[in-house]
């Protein structure tokens, strides 16, 4: 089997898979909507206020959804065998890694990059800022996803993983948070977003070059 | 001696809570991380101790 | 693949360092290390807080409160310096194979936090009185509370394996993750912060009095020997744990 | 592809992105290269207009004018001055004749409003920022003096 019809394969399983189970992808989006609705009864709902908490919550709603969805990276394939499968091919295991990331991207990203416009709105925010937003949490769901899983790698086979997957992760994502939410907050302010947009996009691709390999590196180590 | 005595030291120049809470802040860590070093190393000792009992 | 010890002792037998690669080798070693700390400690706390409690002047600007960086710098620069040692030693064990490596980076770790714990909690009571608030989303201060959240990931993550083996190399490999990330996370606060912080006096130090600087140094060493000997000890505890199966260590206990 | 030619282009891709996240930081270490500007720079014309960036100098002595919470004041890095104008709290460390750091956007009438600004209170330290701004313009003065007594 050819490289690329190893990977491929995964990925399309994963949508076959997002196809069949509507809670995948419904999952992280309810608790992002959630989170987003909840906020303005808290803080009050004079729009000078949510303009400027808006980004800031539609962002860490956007992260925390992802982070729900760690623990479906590879613990249900740890399960039910299909993890030893990976791990017996005959490919590079960080390959395999990056085709079901990519697709758990599209399949929990496209909604929320979906839900954050819409939101930017409920905030009062501008078209501008929310356009920015949907392109910042694009950014972001992804690089969550890959520094994600090499925590969700390490802890396949521990206890108490959920919660322990979230402190390892929380200081990773500190980069994508602060620059996707700059980046918007910058057009908010209307200057030039370029900085952050590109120091974002940076990341991602830091963690595109390096977790796969972490990743699988973890992987091997937790299910040897 | 550059104190003029030793509740002036002890005052800090008004500022004793902050010099004193932050020294105080690291005695107590320090005991607790001495203890914490003790109780591991006898409870370590302690397991050898059982194990060498068994046959 | 993981190599085991015994084949890595072979491959590199003659060099000295790989004797004392060997926790029963080093047992003792690090005995006589913990012991010249302790008193290494003790002497120069005792030297360094006279000179910066009875020698040193008061700072013109701060008042007496600055005395209060005797403590908050070294605390600040440990818990930097022994998150890279650990990282360094798990790096060797990924590399190397050897169980000491693994042992020094968990016998560094809680002590690195309690480092961090202290440069929080003192540069707090330091930013009360000289900026005017216990806590700002400071670049430094923000770093270190990062900082400390990445211990505390480590600790849990070694504790939360039953297999002694797979939380050594778990953890190595998120200390490895995070060490590699430590500049950018640095890097992005310091950026986030020049952007949105209001108004306010960032810390710095001006040009020291040397008298000063003399009593920061001497506590700077005060804290290196403490927590050399305070790894050294918990280093020495868990070779007691793990070698508990074997003759030297029934041996050692009467 | 064997294997091993797998895991090669799988390095080398790793590698291209790598530059590429490189070259990512270039571009945006660059863009805020100029992010800070001495007064002296702003006479001649070289701060951005509609843009904010950074300005560091001195507060001059006697300069500060406070209006409620409207506050003016001139930065100088002892070559040429620039006015200020601010809305809101100063530092309270803000003292004339010390260190300060003001972040903003030039108006037209060349009024730098100011949206942040961050003092330095000690007598030996300024900002690096401002430091340099301050010994930049010791420097350009020197070179004139020379050049006038020539």
């Amino acid at each position: 089997m050819s490289l690329r019809l190893a990977s491929t394969a995964v990925a399309r399983r994963e949508f076959q898979l997002f196809a069949r189970r509507k809670s995948d992808w419904a999952n992280p989006l309810m608790f992002f909507v959630i989170v987003c609705s909840l906020f303005p009864f808290a803080v009050g709902s004079e729009s000078e206020r949510l303009r400027l908490i808006g980004v800031g919550v539609i962002f860490v709603g956007a992260l925390l959804a992802t982070l729900l969805t760690l623990p479906r990276l590879f613990d249900e394939d740890a399960r039910d065998g299909s993890l030893d499968l990976l791990l017996s091919s005959n490919e590079p295991l960080a390959m395999l890694i990056l085709a079901r990331v990519a697709a758990l991207s599209f399949g929990i990203g496209a909604p929320l990059i979906l839900a954050a416009p819409l939101f930017s709105f409920l905030y009062a925010l501008p078209a501008d800022v929310a356009l920015m937003l949907a392109l910042g949490v694009a950014i972001a769901v992804p690089t969550l996803l890959l520094v994600g899983a090499i925590a969700a790698a390490l802890l396949v086979s521990a206890r108490g993983g959920a919660i322990l997957t979230a402190v390892l992760v929380l200081p990773l994502t500190i980069p994508t948070l602060i620059f996707g939410a700059g980046a918007a907050l910058k057009v908010l302010f209307g200057e030039s977003p370029v900085a952050e947009l590109s120091l974002q996009a940076a990341y991602l691709l830091f963690a595109l070059a390096l977790s796969p390999l972490a990743a699988s590196a973890a992987l091997k180590i937790s299910t040897d | 001696m550059i104190w003029e005595s030793w509740s002036a030291f002890w005052d800090m120049g008004g500022r004793g809570f902050f010099v004193w809470g932050s020294y105080g802040a690291l005695l107590i860590a320090i005991v607790a991380e001495l203890m914490a070093l003790r109780s591991a190393r006898k409870k370590a000792l302690e397991s050898v101790v059982e194990l060498k009992r068994l046959p | 693949m993981a190599r085991t010890e015994q084949q890595s002792n072979d491959r590199f037998q003659g060099r000295w360092f790989w004797r004392y690669a060997s926790p029963a080798a080093f047992y003792p070693v690090a005995g006589r290390i913990e012991k010249l700390s302790w008193a290494l400690a003790a002497i120069l706390a005792i030297v360094g807080l006279y000179i910066g409690f009875f020698r040193a002047p008061t700072d013109a600007q701060q008042g007496e409160v600055y005395r209060v960086i005797y403590i908050h710098v070294p605390a600040a620069w440990m818990a930097m310096i022994i998150y890279l040692a650990m990282a360094f030693w798990a790096a060797t064990g990924l590399v190397l194979g050897t169980r000491l490596s693994f042992m020094m980076s968990h016998a560094l770790a809680p002590t690195g936090a309690i480092m961090a714990v202290i440069a929080l909690w003192t540069g707090a009571l330091w930013g009360r009185p000289t900026w005017g608030t216990y806590w700002v989303w400071d670049a430094r201060l923000t770093s270190t509370l990062i900082l400390f959240f990445l211990y505390v990931g480590y600790i849990a993550l070694a504790a939360a394996f039953d297999d002694k083996k797979k939380g050594d190399r778990a953890s190595a490999l998120i200390a490895l993750v995070g060490a590699v990330n430590v500049p950018i996370i640095y890097f992005s606060v310091n950026w986030w912060n020049t952007l949105h912080q209001g108004s306010s006096v960032r810390p710095g130090s001006s040009s020291m009095a040397s008298i000063m600087l003399t009593a920061m140094l001497i506590m700077t060493f005060a804290f290196w020997a403490y927590c050399v000997a305070a790894a050294m000890h918990r280093l020495r505890t868990q070779i007691i744990e793990r070698e508990a199966e074997t003759k030297w260590v029934k041996e050692l206990v009467k | 592809m064997t294997l091993k030619q797998k895991r090669l282009a799988l390095i080398l891709g790793g590698l291209v992105i790598l530059a590429a996240a490189t070259a990512l930081v270039l571009t945006a270490l660059k863009d805020n290269l100029a992010f800070f500007f001495t007064p002296t720079q702003i006479k001649a014309n070289e701060a951005p207009m509609n843009r904010t960036f950074r300005i560091g100098g001195m507060v001059e002595t006697g300069s500060v004018k406070r209006d409620g919470v409207n506050v003016t004041f001139k930065v100088t890095d002892t070559a040429q001055v620039v006015s200020v104008a601010y809305t809101g709290i100063l530092p309270d460390l803000f003292r004339e004749g010390k260190g300060v750091v003001a972040q903003g956007k030039l108006d037209a009438g060349g009024v730098f409003r100011a949206k942040e600004v961050l003092a330095k209170h000690d007598e030996n330290y300024m900002p690096p920022e401002a430091a340099s701004a301050v010994e930049q313009a010791n420097k350009a003065r020197a070179a004139a003096e020379k050049t006038l007594k020539y």
